[in-house]
């Protein structure tokens, strides 16, 4: 993946969210491509956990991903569909939804940028299973085709 | 169901309904039946045609040897099978019938001409094909003539 | 050197992938049964194609964002969905249809049918895709594809009144014995040739793998207004060749033999060895172009990662995907039903598919949150407006005349 | 709590009539008290809208100039959008399945809220 132009991954680990700055759920949050430092695509903002401060003001605490996140905001029958089947899906990690703690979201622009610990890259059970079960046994799977 | 849902449940059921409406359905009438006998005469002229360029194209050593037995075969199987199809329609009346004889003669000449291209090109005899394929034109004329004649 | 070079790699994608097995049956088709009646179809396509691809590809490299990336963030996760089920019905129709042109082109060489073909090809495309570069790939099968040319050799060599062949062309009227509805399912068809979304799927996907940026925008520019009018040429060549030869015969292209034939006739077994390996180089091209669209819109849309430039192991879900859209490909055209058809079929629902990915490229191409100042010029945009409209009335006619002509009997 | 219970939401007043539902939630960064340098994102009101519409021109958080036949959609959708401050939501209830969509129940009728048009030249996002 190509490394953004302007702010984000561009900047690596400087965070550049700054007190003041305002957002729009649907347009700068929801849906939008999670990379890690190297820009490598993690997986997308599904939907977003909230806590409620002392005021009561609800604030952000994590960005979840995965069918179960996304499963609510199908809305209608495909929701309840896709939400029982990821249930019996499952691959351990108890079916709910994969979560990035909103703290280590270092960059909010194109796409967002998320400070990951070293080999956490697979937020997905399916990823890995996909992984491990299928292609890493076929032969030239290390080495990229460019 | 949110309306998105029926909307959405509505397009899927349409776009698997739409090819079922793709095959061929009864003919009523003598005239109905007239015009499926003029695209089936049609039909088989192209077929014949498609023949006759390949089968000149081959005289003149334009042609390689695999290319022009596919399409050979291939105009042979379009032709059988437009020949199938008409064959197996019911005519519904006496003036029908007599449609129906003329034309089954006409696409069965066409039918044989093709047959002996297609043998022939299939074991390589590519420069004689215009003498084996000698009743193309003619085949392709009277199916020609009977389109123009059915479907007037 | 290394600028043409860069060029020439983005152009022979444009041609590899704008000739394929749709537009090589479309466009013969079409000539034979309608002669020049329907060439203004296939030039508005070709100025659509230029107008979509530009705005997508100037969104990969200004914006780095591919196009199904950009179609799920515009229209939500919910219409995004349906988009991406329409989409990989679509592109993995097309796919087979694609897998079935390769073996037929081998076919005509070895009079082999094709389905024992099927699975060495099969084989043969998830290699090229599991092992080749991007750029080999792209070089390899737009210059062999760049053979088709001896279509418009062809042309010449039938030796038509240039003035007539004008004259038809620029006086569209219906031919005799054919119906409207039939004459307009076919312009949809033809259009839906041209303007085929999985070009664009590949087209900004390849603009990322190749690391476009801002700088490269001459590249993409290059690569859209060369690439994709050539393609239109070898397209109008292949319709001029069949009206001119097989429309007078009164012949109906149903076959991929019947559209060799206005290039064996003139130019005899030069003519049909350069055809059968443009038709074999440009459908094995746009199979590879289909079935990576395939894994790249299911990646794009759930965020994984994708692309030649990652190792597989790392992209585990995408090549899966890939391989599964390869496999599903085949098992359609192995259950002998008839490749044209699925041609004919994948058109008339890539018209209706195409309102879903055009928009949000207009929307975001427009967007200086997303473009800063690269974003629609004036022209840009009466263009794109004027084609948002004329896709629409396609797609909502597209089915309609489909059902009423009994997909153009 | 997950966003998903806000967005869609439908709208109530304090007679509990429903006036619209939630087309967007607009978040503002603020500084983590006790922390000098972290922030976190604090949901600052929600868009209130009547019709039911996509969100593919984006005209929630700002308005949309072009291109012209799209922006002038842009503008009449947005027309009687109206934007609902946190402070002015008494309660939100989340949706009662998977799938279903919450309530949020304001504590003024929608009348008292401002236009959304007149409040995005403020926001100079």
């Amino acid at each position: 993946m190509n490394p953004q132009e302007d702010t984000g991954a561009r900047d690596g680990g400087a965070s550049n969210r700054r007190p003041g700055r305002a957002y729009s759920a649907h347009f700068h949050l929801l849906d939008r491509q999670v990379v890690d430092r190297e820009g490598r695509p993690v997986c997308k903002v599904d939907d977003l956990e909230l806590a409620h401060d002392e005021h009561g003001r609800p604030y952000v605490t994590a960005l979840l991903a995965g069918p179960a996140a996304l499963a609510p905001r199908l809305g209608g029958l495909s929701a309840r569909w896709l939400a029982a089947v990821q249930r019996r899906m499952s691959v351990g990690g108890g079916g709910g939804p994969a979560r990035i703690d909103f703290g280590r979201v270092t960059g909010i622009g194109p796409v967002l940028t998320v400070d990951l610990p070293e080999g956490a890259a697979g937020v997905h059970a399916l990823e890995d299973w996909m992984r491990d079960e299928i292609v890493a046994r076929l032969p030239g799977a290390g080495r990229a085709s460019g | 169901m949110t309306v998105r849902g029926r909307r959405v449940a509505a397009v899927a059921a349409l776009l698997v309904l739409v090819p079922a409406a793709g095959c061929a359905g009864p003919s009523r009438t003598g005239e109905d039946y007239r015009n499926k006998a003029a695209s089936t005469a049609g039909a088989a002229a192209s077929a014949v045609n498609t023949a006759l360029i390949g089968v000149r194209a081959a005289g003149d050593g334009r042609v390689t040897g695999p290319y022009v037995s596919v399409l050979l075969g291939d105009a042979e199987t379009d032709l059988l099978a437009v020949q199938q199809t008409f064959e197996s329609r019911q005519p519904p009346d006496e003036a029908s019938d007599a449609v129906r004889e003329r034309l089954g003669k006409a696409l069965g000449k066409a039918a044989d001409a093709l047959a002996a291209v297609r043998i022939a090109a299939r074991r390589g005899e590519v420069r004689e094909l215009p003498e084996t394929g000698r009743d193309l034109p003619a085949a392709a004329e009277r199916l020609e003539r009977l389109e123009k004649e059915m479907s007037s | 050197m290394k600028r043409l070079l860069a060029v020439t790699l983005g152009v022979l994608t444009a041609i590899g992938g704008f000739v394929d097995i749709g537009d090589l049956v479309a466009s013969s088709l079409v000539g034979a049964r309608f002669g020049f009646s329907l060439v203004w179809v296939l030039l508005l396509g070709v100025v659509g194609i230029c107008v979509y691809a530009e705005m997508a590809g100037r969104v990969a490299a200004v914006a780095g964002r591919p196009t199904f990336d950009l179609v799920r963030e515009r229209l939500g996760p919910r219409a995004a969905l349906v988009n991406l089920i329409g989409s990989l019905l679509v592109t993995a129709l097309t796919l087979a249809a694609e897998l079935a042109g390769v073996a037929l082109a081998i076919e005509l060489i070895s009079s082999v049918t094709y389905l024992l073909w099927l699975p060495a090809v099969l084989l043969m495309v998830w290699l090229v895709i599991w092992r080749t570069r991007f750029e080999t790939m792209e070089r390899v099968f737009g210059l062999a594809g760049l053979a088709l040319v001896v279509f418009v050799v062809a042309v010449v060599g039938l030796d038509p009144s240039w003035s007539g062949m004008l004259d038809r062309a620029l006086h569209p009227e219906v031919p005799g014995g054919e119906g409207v509805p039939t004459y307009l399912y076919y312009g949809i068809a033809l259009f839906a040739s041209a303007m085929t979304p999985y070009e664009v799927f590949f087209f900004s996907s390849g603009g990322i793998e190749e690391r476009w940026g801002r700088k490269d925008l001459a590249v993409a520019r290059a690569n859209v207004f060369v690439g994709f009018p050539l393609g239109g040429l070898l397209s109008l060549a292949i319709m001029a060749a069949a009206a001119l030869l097989l429309h007078p015969a009164g012949v109906e292209v149903g076959n991929l033999s019947q559209v060799v034939l206005p290039v064996a006739v003139p130019l005899g077994k030069a003519g049909i060895a350069l055809a059968i390996l443009g038709m074999f180089a440009a459908t094995f091209g746009a199979a590879l172009e289909t079935a990576l669209s395939c894994g790249y819109t299911t990646a794009q849309y759930f965020g994984w990662r994708w692309g030649k430039a990652v190792a597989p192991r790392a992209a585990s879900r995408f090549h899966v995907v890939v391989a599964t859209a390869l496999v599903a490909g085949t098992m359609l055209v192995l259950t002998g039903i008839d490749p044209v058809k699925v041609t004919e079929y994948s058109l008339v629902f890539a018209a209706v598919a195409l309102p879903l990915t055009y928009l949000p490229i207009l929307v975001v191409a427009n967007d200086p949150e997303y473009m800063g100042r690269a974003v629609n010029g004036r022209l840009a945009n009466t263009m794109g407006v004027l084609y948002l409209a004329v896709v629409l009335v396609a797609a909502t006619a597209a089915v309609p005349l489909m059902i009423a002509t009994k997909a153009g009997q | 709590m997950r966003l998903a219970d806000l967005i869609g939401a439908r709208v109530v007043d304090p007679a509990g009539r429903e006036v619209g539902h939630v087309s967007d939630v607009r978040l503002v960064e603020e500084r983590v008290p006790g922390e000098d340098a972290a922030t976190r994102l604090r949901v600052d009101g929600l868009v209130v809208a009547v019709r039911r519409r996509s969100r593919l021109l984006a005209y929630d958080h700002r308005p949309v100039r072009a291109p012209l036949p799209l922006a002038f959609l842009a503008r009449r959708a947005a027309a009687r959008a109206r934007w609902a401050p946190w402070h002015t939501v008494a309660g939100h209830l989340p949706p009662a399945a998977v799938g279903e969509r919450g309530t949020v129940r304001l504590d003024r009728a929608a009348a008292d809220l401002p236009l959304l048009g007149d409040v995005h030249e403020r926001w100079t996002r």
